[in-house]
């Protein structure tokens, strides 16, 4: 193992520590906006650590699901704030 | 160093897993609990990444991490069904403690005998010997529309039983209001980029992970956003062809399993040289269909402009009596958007 | 045998059984979806890591197949018992 | 050469993620929250998106890279000012009473 996998490594498990860090906001809360920011910072990261995981592990079609992951983040944050009609 | 550093991360996925689960299902407050669940969602999307499974994460990510959130969310304003039902459950708590155990002791058990077997005996080894007739080259996909096409025809046909389900229980729910500027703008160029993803992860599935669920889920995503913006037009066609569309998956691959037993080979039995290309096209109708069927699970119930519904609405109120409620917005719905318990409408 | 097969295969176990417990004595029709959606993962998970043979070998595709039919048919359930939990108050209001 | 600065961009790009996180943890309303995660975030990843093209020396995988930060910056912006505008309202249910 050469010095800029384990180096990786480190990227994608300091990565994962801080997605951990983020993952508390979800369970103190309080508000539902407060939790889905969490959420928000999970869809990045996540990301971002699929692209390492390419890298590390040779898969390129890893960097599809970053940008699968990529455009369904905004559907979810769009579901939680939208109001239904109600003026009909 | 490489070993260890793997199994740091593995336990570390493996860990918040099981605390997301956990937190997830004891929580008392349904709003903690359905975001952490997407965030279990999009970990398990990781995880499924890590164990060298593109095609797994691609659909997670997609519908874990996306469309089950939206759904989720959505269902959090049918507030009176999902509030907490204040009884206590028939079973004692050690009863379920125990049960649980057993699952998961069976599982393990099951686990265990999976991972000490041969290696020889497995069908990993056939399948990557008989790939190059399947007419794909990723396996995955061989195993999904040709060496055991059975499952996924049985699969589309049971997203079809729960596509009739949702919409004979009742129509759609209210649309939402019109979409502030910043949202407009962002379907404009979300939803075509949607689209075009879907149609690349389709073909890409025949050689490199996608195909047609992960497609489907894209193409559904791109409904789901329009519908979230507002819009009365979000791709679904109305009346017959809803209905056609929906069953367009398991029917296309009925249609080409019986053709080729006209042809004198075995249901679902392609041959070798055009394997490729009738994968491609029960694939493209399966996404078709998937993503038809989820939309409309995410608009949860039958359209409201549906011809052929609210004809059959006015029969059952016309033939309706004695005591099963027939209340006049569920024949009428085509002209009222409110639901009548709404009691702002 | 690779430490992700053990790590990620008890793993699921556990969150199976989780998701059995709570779908048994969950308080609310949504809690208890979710718990069968958790209890569903797990399985999956155990079965990924079955498929697991190591960082730089290709994985057995049987099983992600069996699980990628199964992501789909548990969204799709999900959304059909969203719609019943749906109905089924629109039932407790009229009666 | 090239892969010593991919590294130094992703490490560059692990100090905004944690700053990133630190903010969302610790700042004290939604909206100062909001604020810090998106920007920290955005350009972590594309730190983070810079030094994965350097190591991977693939033009193609490079503009991938690219076009999935340019689509993450556009829709975490955007849900950002969504969530933004579901704050004064008091965040709860959105049903019409």
């Amino acid at each position: 193992m050469n010095a800029i996998d384990s180096l990786l490594f480190a990227a994608s498990l300091f990565l994962l520590v801080t997605l951990v860090t983020g993952l508390v906001r979800a369970l103190i809360g309080p508000s539902l906006p407060d939790r889905m920011l969490s959420i928000q910072l999970l869809g990045t990261g996540g990301v971002a650590l699929l692209v390492l995981l390419a890298l590390q592990l040779g898969i390129s079609a890893l960097v599809d699901v970053a940008l699968v992951l990529a455009l369904l983040a905004a559907v979810a944050a769009a579901a939680l704030t939208r109001r239904e009609r109600c003026d009909d | 160093m490489q070993m260890t550093a793997w199994h740091l991360m593995d336990m570390l996925l493996a860990l918040l897993l099981l605390g997301l689960a956990w937190g997830a299902l004891s929580t008392r407050d349904l709003k903690r609990g359905v975001v952490l669940f997407i965030a279990f969602g999009l970990l398990l999307s990781l995880v499924w990444a890590r164990l060298r499974a593109p095609d797994l994460a691609l659909a997670e990510a997609a519908i874990g991490a996306g469309l089950s959130g939206a759904l989720l969310l959505s269902a959090l304003r049918d507030a009176p069904a999902m509030e907490e039902s204040g009884e206590k459950s028939i079973i004692p708590k050690l009863g379920v403690g125990l049960l649980s155990l057993g699952l998961a002791g069976v599982l393990a058990w099951a686990w265990f005998v999976a991972i000490s077997a041969g290696a020889g005996e497995r069908l990993a080894g056939i399948v990557m010997v008989r790939l190059e007739e399947s007419g794909v080259g990723n396996p995955v996909t061989a195993v999904l529309l040709n060496f055991r096409a059975y499952d996924t025809l049985l699969e589309l046909a049971v997203l079809l039983a729960a596509a009739l389900g949702i919409m004979s229980l009742g129509p759609a729910r209210r649309p939402f209001a019109p979409p502030e500027a910043l949202l407009a703008s962002l379907i404009r160029w979300l939803v075509p980029l949607l689209i075009l993803t879907a149609g690349y992860l389709l073909w890409v599935g025949a050689h490199a992970p996608g195909g047609a669920f992960q497609a489907g889920a894209t193409l559904a995503a791109a409904g789901v956003v329009l519908r979230l913006a507002g819009r009365h037009r979000i791709g679904l066609p109305a009346g017959i062809r809803l209905r056609l569309l929906m069953a367009a998956g398991a029917g296309m691959f009925l249609l080409v399993g019986l053709a080729l037993m006209l042809t004198g080979r075995p249901f679902l039995g392609y041959p070798p040289t055009q394997a490729g290309l009738l994968i491609l096209l029960i694939e493209t109708a399966a996404m078709l269909a998937i993503a038809a069927t989820l939309v409309l699970a995410f608009t949860g119930g039958r359209p409201k402009t549906d011809v052929l519904a609210n004809t059959a609405g006015k029969l059952e109120a016309s033939t309706a009596s004695g005591p099963v409620p027939v209340r006049p917005a569920r024949a009428g719905g085509a002209n009222n958007d409110c639901n009548p318990e709404q009691k702002a409408c | 045998m690779l430490t992700a097969q053990w790590l990620y295969g008890l793993a699921g176990c556990l969150i199976a059984g989780i998701g059995l417990g709570n779908t048994l004595v969950g308080s609310s029709l949504l809690k208890r979806v979710l718990a069968i959606n958790v209890m569903g993962a797990g399985v999956f998970m155990l079965l990924i890591a079955v498929a697991y043979r190591g960082p730089d070998l290709a994985p057995d595709p049987v099983p992600h197949a069996l699980v990628l039919t199964g992501i789909v048919v548990a969204v799709s359930a999900t959304a059909l018992a969203l719609a019943l939990a749906r109905r089924l108050d629109r039932g407790q209001d009229d009666g | 050469m090239t892969d010593i600065l991919g590294l130094l961009f992703i490490a560059a790009a692990m100090f905004f993620f944690m700053a990133g996180s630190i903010g969302l943890l610790r700042l004290p309303d939604v909206h100062s929250r909001l604020h810090a995660l998106t920007k920290a975030d955005n350009v972590g990843l594309g730190l983070l998106m810079v030094g994965a093209s350097l190591l991977g020396s693939d033009p193609v995988l490079a503009v991938k890279l690219l076009l999935v930060w340019l689509l993450v910056m556009a829709a975490s912006s955007a849900s950002a000012h969504l969530i933004a505008r579901q704050v004064p309202s008091g965040e709860e249910d959105p049903a019409c009473k």
